[in-house]
């Protein structure tokens, strides 16, 4: 049985989802039914004190899926230290997605940040999957202070451009002793589909379950995809050639 | 008293603890996460925990993420 | 229900299965099994008189798949048609996937003889499916004469690059008034997956399925992959963008 | 007699038809083509059609092919 | 001296320029000029009966620059073939660049007319330099047919995508016995130095000199780019690596 | 005039030459002077005390280029400090390219150690040009503790792939106080030229320089790829269409 | 007398010579090209070709292209 | 004297200077750089440098590197 394993717990699953930017509640439970995940990941924000919502944490059904809260929104280490922290306060099991941002813009992972927020965060007790730059040398380094995963990114978050660190990330996974996530930037199927076959262990998507009208169906299609990119890294992938080879026989012709 | 709430300084009737205070707001303590004088609270320290004038506190909840 | 129509018949498979080059009988029919596909190609060669074999037939069942003869061999558009009719002959209902590929090196169509070949064989009542180079002009030039498909490269045969021909490829898409097939070099699930993203209506694939150690399980891996592809497609994928967007909320975090 | 056989010349004792010459070459009809002097013959004629000195015949199979 | 040869006539700038879409003949002029080209493309259009101008040609100096004109705007041979007999009857030398564009959005070439023009040109005796899509077996029929050069498209005209047919340029280059021409799409030098690079005789750019704010200065750096392709090409780049080679000595360090 | 300027010094050159892994210093140096280069880095080793050859060094005349000491070898900061001073006290002004490379198997920088060293080297009065990832964040810290410009790789040092890692070159560039000089990876004039159609201001190059048969013209080649790409940056490139656009007028042709 | 003129049908005073129309047009002969009831005239033909009822012209010339 | 020498450890008779040294080793001192019980020398200081047993030295010099 082809199971992930992150931090000694089993999934069968390779697809994590991100509950950001979803339209409704339903259509994010929606996704998160089709897309088979039994990981979700989930941020936290201030109260909004003069008219407060019951939140969205009454949708995700605890039995079903391990919720991973993020730390967006974190600038430095301190910061992302702060909110794993309430987190795990908030009733979470301890475990983290790590992101520490500085750069509105891209928001692109701060490599030093990261790090120190890390070996804080590991020598608490938590289980942390730190988002990072596609970079072999600081992913080597989160390995060593005990990272459970690597999360490395495709393209920046919400672009739907796809692998486009695939030469640095196919480093990444030839290195590494944790599961590699893709995660951020994988916009189609086939993205997916090609991490998986490159051998990450799992992918994390969001934003292109959120955006398309029909979040359901496109969780369902990346489903199928992961599997599908997995299934063919475990079948054996052919190599690319130059020349071409024919698929049907060269002798026996006609003119022969 | 005064107390700092999520960033906005507040004047409120005296309450005596994190626990009463989520009361009054009407929140549910088991949907929240508190840090208290910078330091987080664990749910089972709310009721434990008196509030002073000049608190700082940060009252959060999950929403969706990435 | 989402079928694939072709010269009015109705398939619910959008994975065509080549049968060339593989290890074994058994290996072939295993592939064509997990693949799913209703529509297997296939080629004629000469008997060996001297030692015949009785052939492969006998291990597809008839019932569950359409056989496509191909005209895999043929260098002009006559030894195409001798082919075509030949399978007629022999049984086969009047479908020809039509290859003429005088390029003994990388096996590449010709757009003459393919055109001249077609006319012909829509005009002896055949239902033609033409593998092309991923010319546009020549696509719309061959469904003026009647093809029931058109079937541009991704790449080379048995190259496993992929859709290195992706522009072209969308125009033809974009022009079509019939099924678009992507045939030839689509070496991973990714592959078909991207194909039916970009709306193409179904894939060949043989080599893929052929060289791999477990036949079956890849074939199963591009079931998956060219169903995500569609369903994708169907959903309505997001444009890629240039600037990140957060998937989590930009305000109510700690410091605003 | 002197046929041409996939290429091949072949001389044989006289055989009358192409559905004989399937037969003495332990071929099964339903499972060839033949091409009889650049016609392709349907399986039903096999029978009927005569073979001749020189003729030229294309027995062809199905055969894996992408 | 390394040389492009066409047709027996010898040339020493390897990059061709098109006169299209410039904001004003001195612009034109001016791009001319700074590229270094030798051959330049022209149009034939109906003069405005009402109010003529006195055309562009006399802006050209026929002892600097080889009159190249186009057949653009033909949609069969038969229109291909009148416009290169009027050009001729104009006064140019009997060569012709062959353009049969039936498809008025992405002004893509039509493999059939254009070899059936390309046969009765040379016939004729026009030096024919047909423009074509990526398309190796139709590049062999037009050189069988004698063209002078072919000239597959990099992408569709005015895209500025690059040299997006790669790996189908490689094979034409590849079989190629005359000079191989890359045309349209080429939109950066560093697009002019790859396809010099994979080994390409020459280019011809247009739409990339006429849409800058300074065609003098652009042709300048796109003369640069094709010479810097050109020379790499014959200097012998060196092949692509997956690990990593290091540029400093591996031994004699500090520690060791 | 176009100048780059690195630490308020002025460079008329935008190619930068490493002088690593030449056949002989005879071909180093005919490279050096074709390049047109006006810096060159060089590495520190341990003299073999039983047969010490007088060194590279008498080959390269101080006027004409700028010695940028590397500290390649480097595993940490510390081991990086000790070489930049090593190097300072042989004579050479305090400019150093800062490396930090953990990794013997792709040779990949250390973000963490790299900012460290680069703190303790910009506090010594070094003028620090590290050697970085392609990662955004880093980029700035690092150009917050002072380094004079910042160098990303374009792919893995000696790989020849080109600008693997456009996308975040590009933001890098965006971002940027001081001068980008992409490092590493850079195999051909063409992937010179786009890094400086990016943007990018200048380039370094040691590798694809080194392993040709002919280093003085390959240098040549690189010198008029890095003008070019620079040139047409500075004329300003025309954006990527979808659809093509005519380079011919679309209008009064014979048939309208 | 009528004659097709780059599409547009013309009416026009008789004139004798397809050199005289381009005189009449203003055109400087050797700067266009003719086709002359589909036929391509040579410069050196335009005097000698005679303008009839009916005849059918393109008069072009070059413009830039690519 | 025992010194130890870009990592090898060397038994030398008494030398009294790094400059000395270097000239024992037939070294150029413009040519090199030198690093001595793990401090970096100006080479002004090669000279005024004292070398004692159980001294450790790095000497380097320039090669090509990218």
């Amino acid at each position: 049985m082809d199971e992930l394993i992150i931090a000694g717990r089993k999934f069968s699953s390779r697809l994590l989802v991100g509950t950001g930017k979803f339209a409704s509640n339903a259509l994010m439970v929606d996704a998160m039914e089709h897309s088979g995940c039994e990981i979700v990941t989930v941020a936290l924000r201030r109260v909004d004190i003069d008219n407060p919502d019951d939140g969205m944490l009454r949708h995700i059904d605890p039995k079903k899926y391990l919720l991973l809260p993020n730390t967006s929104g974190a600038r430095d280490a301190e910061e992302a230290v702060r909110l794993a922290r309430l987190a795990r306060a908030a009733g979470c099991e301890p475990w983290v997605k790590l992101e520490v941002t500085p750069d509105p813009y891209y928001l692109l992972p701060d490599p030093i940040e990261t790090l120190k927020a890390a070996e804080i965060l590991v020598k608490e007790g938590f289980t942390v999957l730190p988002y990072i730059n596609a970079d072999p040398v600081l992913a080597k380094r989160l390995q060593e202070v005990g990272t459970a995963t690597v999360m490395p990114l495709g393209a920046p978050i919400g672009t739907n451009k796809g692998v486009r660190t695939a030469d640095s990330i196919a480093i990444i996974i030839e290195q590494a002793i944790v599961p590699v996530v893709v995660d951020a930037g994988l916009g189609a199927p086939s993205h997916a589909a090609l991490a998986m076959e490159m051998g990450a262990d799992a992918v994390l998507v969001n934003t292109a379950l959120a955006v398309t009208p029909n979040p359901g169906k496109m969780a369902a299609a990346f489903k199928k995809g992961v599997e599908a990119g997995r299934e063919a890294f475990l079948a054996g992938l052919g190599e690319q050639r130059q020349k071409a080879e024919a698929s049907s026989p060269l002798t026996g012709f006609l003119r022969d | 008293m005064q107390i700092t709430l999520n960033g906005k300084s507040r004047s409120l009737d005296p309450i005596p603890t994190v626990a009463a205070l989520l009361d009054s707001l009407n929140l549910d303590a088991s949907r929240v996460a508190v840090e208290h004088n910078r330091v987080v609270l664990l749910m089972g320290d709310f009721a434990a925990t008196p509030l002073r004038d000049g608190d700082v506190l940060e009252i959060v909840q999950f929403v969706g993420g990435g």
